[in-house]
């Protein structure tokens, strides 16, 4: 178990998840919930857990909408969507040097794709 | 027979302890024979708010090298809230204290329940220790009351 | 603005609003201005002024005046407002009895300021575009005005009239001011450094009182210190110790009801920086409790008279700072 | 006269500092001055004056009179009372100076004081006459020459060098201990300097304050006044005015318990506080009003009333820079003039 | 001048052993003031106390100080001596050598050096004790129950049952409170109004309590023992003595819309009303904001038809002044208003219920009549939803953040009552934890999962959607079976959380007594004293202290009614001589120290004095009321100027202390 994962995951998410109380209202409000299979509840006792690499190698981290219905509607303000977006910032910090090289991309360039999804590739795909 | 010159330093302690919890506490350690340093002086006082800054600085002034001051655990007091006041009190006091660059280990506050001989016996042996080691009280003194 | 004052003042005191005028009188100088109650118009004609000098706090007048018959008119700049307000919050000024017009503050100027860059002789000062052109017997000098700002005024908290009946000029804002800078680089230093700083301030105090009767938070009716059975009744610092424990105790019981006002700075003839050691517990209590500002309203409860379950341990004075 | 360059003055101090303790007048971080210790190296303050006067000297804030020791129920008497040693205040204005006279005339007569008197014995002291005086300046009211300065020793400066004079015995033993480092001097440029001071006091602001108005013989003329009503409304009934004033002397002496023996202090006291003579019976002057106004009575009535026509006052000018909301001795004295 | 004497105690070997008790009688022999120092065996012994008896006899004794174990041993005996030798009893000082000497230290030498030293500071002490008599303050034999609730009610019935005059006041036209709305009770199932109306039909019968409803305590003054309290008689337009309860303007009234609060607003009711059949007092109620008459000036139906003309339109609220020894605080709870729970669509659907309005859809004097149908549209719910913790264990931005304790048992009992009646109904309950600590409270719960079938699913209820086809989407995570579930009710049930009544905080005020910030009032001690406000003579009855079941009500109640009786039978109460007292000369009137008394014992008046400069003033000055102080010293402390102090710990006796250690 990684313990500096935790800490920079705790640091970058500012979400004091001993505040759980496990009710898992997260995961009841949650649209994709069934798209998951690490659910919003389970972020924040996984991360409580200290077991960050396990959901950082799920898919679960990219299916998160960013909605916010969790946040709004957790009664101890955990805020787990937080949660999911600093594991995923973590997973994408650490593909580090793995990153597509500009220089590899033009091979797989469509002339239709947006902008935004170029970048967002540098960030998701690794080599 | 060889007489010690360098006889170690004694700091006097006084502390304040309030009636219902900490002066019972203390009663609790002499009742288990828990021993701490005879330096420490108790007065008692109905409740750890009754404390007055004035007496503090007045016990430096006259001599001590030390004060604390215990009571009940917040929540516990006897008067229901005496202790959050005297907590507001002295964290300001104590902060004024520092900030005139007074020894912080000088002063202290400590919440000593009833049941807590064993606690009031550590706390006297480890404020007292602290206090040895800053030596006599020489920035919050009146050299007029200072022992020849 | 002083002839807008004078102005109304005569009216308030011709319609029956009000019997007499709290101000400023001019004095011998340029800068010796001296508070005063004002009984007509012939009295404002002659000796009421209102110009850079006239930065003393006349809230704590009030105390005695307020309690007189009829109504009093009161000319309190924004921090003269916070003072009256604690004392109405503290139930020492009546009211209903003082009718505030808020006018504007400060900056105000020092004339100990003028005289440390060695301008002696001081006939006249005049502010030309904020540079001072100063008539003196040995002829004309100039400064910049902003040099010789009083400290109080350079580190304003609050260009806002907190109370008042009405205003003359424009009601300003509180202020970002940068007025804990000095506790805030005293707290950086080693105890050494701090025990050395205060021991040279507080040696030079001669316990004139000048800070404590001016102080509009120090109106009780009998100073513990000069009461001789309240057992720490002393007239002179004869030890170090007396010193510290003055202004130790002066400024506990202020705390939590010092606006900052700074005259207890502006008075000292020993140039003490007193207002440090309020600035001090302000910021405590700012930090430690949320922020508070004395005098902004006057049904808060005071700090010190307040507490809540999870405030801190008087232990973080050991866990912070510099030891 | 003999005279020193003034770049050899600090050779001037050495030597005097050598022999007995030396006080100067130097400049504190702050920019104030105030008499020190005179160390090496440490500089003569070109200030008008200093923010405490130089009766601190002879008469200080607190002093220890006498010591009891209680052991059990008996009481024991300790007499403190050490020898003192010779000392100079080096750099006393003329105002200074002549309160030192008023000092004298409280603590010399009978019964005479003698902690003040062993002081005053053992002190020498060496004026400076004033050259840049300040508006705040009246002591020309008083009959002091600003220019031409009491005290055991009199320095005038030209700028360039310092003369000496001796007023008096102590002053000439002062000049003869330092006599191998002056030298005599042209003092015709010190005349001009001189001229020239005499010229500015004569055209300073309060250069025509006038004590016509007072004096012994005019009590009942002021005591009622209603002026003294407005005059002390303001006061704040502080006792900075006294505390700076270099010739209030009242003290008020009180036990210390020190928890192994008692020290009876006498320390200033000021006439403008509220506990100011209090008695058994109670006190005497109950209103800031009545205190106000014993104040400047004592200076300006019953001082000269007591001493041949002196006044209590030099014109120092300290009381009005000092006063927190400026109310001084000049607006008192201006205000009951006027008929 | 003093003349002090010193009884140093051996307590056998327990203080001789390592104190040398003759040297230290023998030191403070040469203190100052002392005229007789002693040692002996046991001073606490008879013939001890005889020591210290003759001797204050003997040598005039104006102080004694005993040095021997701790006064909070010993204080008292030493005083009564003192007493029965004619010294006031707070003239006697005790030096703790005992359990902060001699049982803590080795050394001969140094543990007698403190000894000497602690008794040299008791010595000090007592030069500067004065003579302290204890006051008395008479008791007003009558209670104040505030808030007719079952928790104000049982108060009252024991108070009476003891002897003493009980007033209740309630807000409401009747009495009853919250249980008077509920149908069945746990555990036992029974049914809520057959054991509270016999309770209400007493109290109303009993000849010593007067229900004061539909009233409000507008104002309290006065100290324990000796309340004043104003009560307003809100207007009811209706004669309370001479309306018989016959329920013929309710009949007749005209207007028939108004929302029934006693039924949730289920249904309504009409402008002049009696809540419901059991109500106590049984009279008509004008609600004067929809009556015609009162808002128009036309109709008066109500009062043609009074064959006893009970109606008075011009009836105006009235008040009353009563003298109480005690008040008992009962106002009871409420649910918390759910609007911003929007996920739950509390308010978008009336389907969505909260559990109180199920209690009264599912009562046989509800309006369905006792048949458990859908608001919306009449029909019988086939899947019900409870969803708990409604509010409750939120954050404080979110909710209030205690759990309201009751929810769990009744949704227990709401599902357990559903199956049993409709068996086709499914019924679910989304919990986070089940929380049923008490006496059969588990068995109960176990039964409703194991008896009746009710699906208790762990995750709390995410979304609440109300769709078009008239049924509800409940969606929600089963965290055990880590699923998403939706699942199509009937109905929804939110267990919402309970909060203080309203009334509570400005009655907090009036009273001085304290709350906690969720407005529940704190009491004087969590665990030894659960029942008294820390102001003397204010007790705590039922859930305005904090969540509580029914059984637990009433227990407190019964304990508070005791706390008051016990106060109540007393003639008088002996203050505490060691109180708090202002010296008004120096008293700056700045309210400092009433801010932190926890008593409420400080008051201000405005009183004139002859000034120093002998002028005359009016001042507003602090006094301390001696009754109600119980002298911790937090205003000695707040008190700026030192004019606050207190007896037997003043300023002086401290700092003397102080100096005597410091020495």
């Amino acid at each position: 178990m990684n313990k500096n994962l935790k800490e920079q995951v705790l640091r970058s998410s500012g979400v004091n998840v001993l505040k759980c109380m496990r009710c898992g209202k997260c995961s009841g409000t949650c649209p994709s919930y069934d798209e998951m299979e690490y659910h919003p509840h389970q972020f924040v006792y996984m991360v409580e857990r200290g077991d960050i690499e396990t959901l950082m190698n799920s898919k679960s981290i990219y299916k998160c909408l960013t909605c916010f219905a969790c946040v709004d509607r957790c009664p101890r303000n955990v805020e787990p969507a937080k949660v999911v977006e600093a594991v995923r910032l973590a997973a994408v910090r650490q593909q580090g040097n793995n990153h597509m090289n500009p220089n590899q991309i033009p091979d797989m360039l469509d002339d239709d794709m947006p902008q935004q999804a170029i970048v967002t590739a540098f960030r998701k795909y690794i080599k | 027979m060889q007489v010690n010159e360098n006889k170690e330093f004694q700091p006097l302690i006084v502390a304040f302890c309030c009636n219902w919890c900490s002066y019972a506490g203390a009663d609790l350690s002499g009742t288990n024979r828990l021993n701490y340093p005879s330096n420490v002086k108790i007065i008692r006082v109905p409740c750890s708010c009754r404390v007055n800054p004035m007496f503090i600085l007045r016990a430096f002034q006259k001599g001590a090298d030390g004060v604390i001051l215990c009571g009940c655990h917040p929540g516990d007091c006897h008067y229901t809230s005496g202790n959050y006041f005297t907590r507001r009190r002295m964290t300001l006091l104590f902060s004024m204290l520092d900030f005139l660059g007074i020894e912080r280990d000088r002063t202290r506050v400590e919440w000593v329940s009833a049941a807590e001989g064993a606690k009031f016996a550590a706390t006297m042996n480890e404020f007292t220790e602290a206090v040895k080691k800053l030596g006599p009280n020489r920035r919050l003194e009146d050299l007029r009351c200072r022992k020849q | 603005m002083q002839e807008a004052m004078i102005n109304r003042a005569k009216q308030l005191l011709a319609d029956g609003t009000v019997n007499r005028v709290i101000g400023w009188k001019r004095g011998e100088f340029a800068y010796d201005i001296t508070p005063a109650v004002f009984q007509s118009a012939e009295e404002l004609d002659a000796d009421f002024v209102f110009d850079d000098f006239t930065s003393a706090n006349v809230s704590k007048y009030l105390v005695k005046e307020s309690k007189k018959e009829g109504k009093i008119l009161a000319f309190l700049k924004p921090c003269d407002t916070y003072s009256f307000n604690q004392l109405t919050k503290e139930h020492r000024v009546v009211r209903e009895n003082v009718y505030i017009i808020g006018i504007p503050g400060g900056p105000k100027l020092d004339a100990e300021k003028i005289k440390a860059k060695g301008i002696t002789g001081i006939l006249g000062v005049k502010n030309e575009n904020y540079t001072l052109k100063i008539d003196t017997i040995y002829g004309e000098e100039t400064m910049p005005f902003y040099e010789a700002v009083l400290d109080k005024c350079a580190s304003c908290k609050s260009k806002k009239h907190v109370v008042f009946d009405e205003l003359i000029g424009e009601d300003g804002d509180v202020l970002e001011s940068n007025r804990f800078e000095m506790v805030e680089k005293l707290e950086n230093m080693t105890a050494q450094e701090r025990y050395d700083f205060w021991r040279d301030q507080f040696s030079k105090c001669i316990r004139c009182n000048a800070c404590r009767n001016v102080c509009p938070a120090c109106t009780c009716e009998k100073c513990v210190f000069d009461n001789p059975n309240s057992g720490v009744e002393n007239k002179a610092p004869a030890d170090s110790f007396e010193e510290n424990m003055f202004h130790i105790i002066r400024a506990f019981h202020v705390a939590g009801r010092c606006t900052d006002c700074g005259e207890c700075s502006r008075v000292c003839p020993q140039n003490i920086p007193l207002h440090l050691l309020n600035r001090k517990f302000i910021k405590d209590i700012n930090s430690l409790y949320g922020e508070y500002q004395a005098g902004e309203d006057t049904t808060s409860r005071a700090p010190l008279n307040d507490y809540k379950q999870d405030d801190c341990e008087a232990s973080i004075v050991h866990e912070r700072g510099v030891e | 006269m003999l005279k020193i360059s003034i770049d050899k003055l600090d050779a001037l101090f050495e030597a005097i500092s050598a022999e007995q303790t030396l006080y100067i007048p130097a400049d504190r971080e702050d920019g104030a001055a105030e008499y020190k210790k005179y160390k090496s190296g440490m500089k003569l303050s070109n200030a008008l004056n200093t923010v405490r006067s130089a009766k601190d000297f002879f008469f200080p804030q607190t002093e220890n009179l006498v010591d009891f020791k209680m052991e059990g129920k008996n009481i024991e008497v300790i007499d403190i009372r050490k020898e003192s040693e010779d000392f100079v205040i080096f750099g006393v204005r003329a105002c200074d100076a002549r309160s030192f006279t008023i000092l004298d005339k409280v603590f010399l007569c009978e019964p005479v004081d003698s902690y003040y008197k062993t002081r005053r014995e053992h002190g020498t002291v060496v004026t400076m006459a004033c050259t840049r005086p300040a508006e705040t300046c009246f002591c020309g009211t008083f009959g002091i020459d600003a220019a031409a300065p009491e005290g055991d020793a009199a320095c005038y400066s030209d700028g360039e060098s310092i003369f000496f004079e001796a007023h008096n015995e102590k002053g000439q033993k002062f000049i003869d201990s330092i006599s191998s480092l002056l030298e005599d001097g042209d003092t015709s440029k010190l005349d001009e300097t001189r001229e020239k001071t005499r010229a500015i006091l004569k055209k300073l602001p309060l250069a025509n304050l006038s004590t016509d108005a007072f004096g012994g013989d005019k009590l009942m003329e002021h005591f009622n006044s209603d002026k003294w009503g407005e005059l002390s409304e303001s006061c704040l009934g502080c006792g900075t005015c006294t505390f700076v004033c270099p010739t209030c002397q009242c003290y008020d002496i009180k036990d210390f318990n020190t928890g192994h023996g008692i020290k009876r202090f006498r320390c200033w006291d000021s006439c403008m506080y509220s506990d100011f003579t209090k008695m058994a019976h109670g006190n005497p002057r109950l209103t800031q009003l009545e205190r106000f106004r014993q104040r400047f009575m004592h200076k300006l009535v019953y001082f000269p009333s007591n001493n041949n026509g002196e006044f209590g006052c030099v014109g120092c000018g300290r009381c009005l820079s000092k006063c927190p909301i400026s109310m001084n001795i000049v607006k008192v004295m201006k205000a009951l003039e006027v008929k | 001048m003093q003349r002090i004497g010193v009884f140093v105690c051996h307590c056998g070997t327990n203080i001789a052993a390592t104190v040398d008790v003759k040297s230290v009688a023998e030191a403070l022999g040469h203190e100052p003031g002392v005229v007789i120092s002693q040692d002996y065996q046991y001073m606490c012994s008879e013939s001890g106390q005889n020591l210290v008896k003759n001797a204050i006899k003997e040598h005039n004794l104006t102080g004694v100080v005993v040095c021997s174990c701790s006064p909070r041993m010993h204080e008292n005996t030493f005083r009564k001596a003192a007493a029965s030798a004619g010294l006031n009893p707070y003239l006697v000082e005790i030096a703790n050598i005992r359990e902060q000497c001699s049982w803590i230290h080795k050394d001969i030498a140094s543990a007698t050096e403190k000894a000497i030293i602690l008794g040299k500071a008791a010595v000090a002490k007592v030069h500067l004790n004065a003579p302290l008599t204890a006051g008395e303050s008479p008791v007003a034999k009558r209670a104040l129950v505030i808030g007719g609730g079952i928790a104000g009610i049982q108060t009252a019935l024991d108070i009476a049952e003891a002897g003493f005059e009980v007033d209740i006041v309630e807000k409401n036209p009747t009495i009853g409170g919250k249980m008077a709305q509920i149908d069945k009770t746990f555990p036992t199932l029974d049914c809520a109004a057959c054991i509270l109306t016999p309770k209400m039909v007493e109290a109303s019968q009993n000849e010593k309590i007067t229900i004061h409803s539909f009233s409000e305590v507008t104002d309290v003054k006065g100290f324990v023992g000796n309340f004043t309290v104003t009560i307003k008689k809100k207007a009811r337009f209706v004669d309370e003595t001479k309306c018989t309860g016959c329920g013929l303007c309710t009949e007749k009234c005209p207007m028939k819309k108004v929302p029934n609060e006693f039924n949730m607003g289920l249904d309504n009711r009409t402008a002049i009303y009696i809540p419901f059949a059991q109500a106590v007092p049984k009279v008509a109620t004008i609600d004067p904001n929809h009556c015609m008459m009162l808002q128009k000036g036309k109709c008066g139906i109500c009062s043609s038809v009074c064959s006893v003309g009970a109606i008075d339109y011009k009836q105006e609220d009235r008040f009353i002044e009563q003298k109480y020894g005690a008040i008992v605080v009962a106002t009871g709870f409420n649910p918390i208003n759910l609007d911003k729970y929007d996920e739950f669509a509390y308010n978008q659907c009336p389907d969505v219920v909260t559990s109180l309005e199920l209690e009264r859809l599912m009562n046989a004097a509800g309006p369905n009549g006792g048949t458990l149908l859908r608001p919306s549209d009449k029909t019988h719910p086939h899947k019900i939803v409870f969803v708990q913790c409604v509010g409750s264990r939120c954050d404080d931005s979110k909710g209030k953040p205690y759990c309201s304790k009751i929810c769990c048992m009744y949704t227990a009992k709401h599902a357990m009552l559903i199956r049993e009646k409709y068996p086709d109904t499914e019924v679910y309950v989304f919990y986070i934890d089940v929380r049923t600590p008490g006496k059969n409270f588990d068995e109960f719960y176990r039964r409703a999962v194991e008896q009746y079938n009710v699906h208790y699913i762990k995750g709390m209820v995410g979304k609440v959607t109300p769709r078009s086809d008239g049924k509800i989407d409940v969606q929600a995570s089963d965290l055990l079976a880590n699923e998403q579930l939706h699942i199509d009710a009937d109905m929804v049930v939110l267990a919402a959380a309970i909060e203080p009544d309203k009334t509570a905080r400005p009655l907090a005020t009036m009273l001085t007594t304290q709350m906690d910030t969720n407005d529940f009032f704190t009491e004087a001690h969590p665990k030894l004293r659960p029942v008294e406000s820390a102001t003397a003579g204010i007790f705590l009855s039922g859930a305005c202290q904090g969540p509580k079941d029914i059984p637990e009500t009433v227990a407190q109640a019964s304990a508070a009614a005791a706390k008051a009786i016990g106060l109540l039978v007393k003639n008088s109460i002996t203050c505490n001589p060691c109180v708090a007292h202002s010296d008004e000369l120096m008293c700056n009137g700045c309210s400092s120290c009433e801010k932190v008394c926890p008593y409420g014992a400080i008051t201000y008046e405005d009183k004139e004095f002859r000034m120093p400069d002998r002028t005359t003033a009016i001042r507003r000055v602090a006094s301390v009321n001696p009754a109600v102080c119980q002298g911790c010293g937090a205003c000695t402390v707040a008190c700026p100027s030192g004019a606050m102090d207190l007896n037997g710990f003043s300023n002086s006796q401290i700092m003397a202390e102080v100096d005597a250690i410091c020495k």
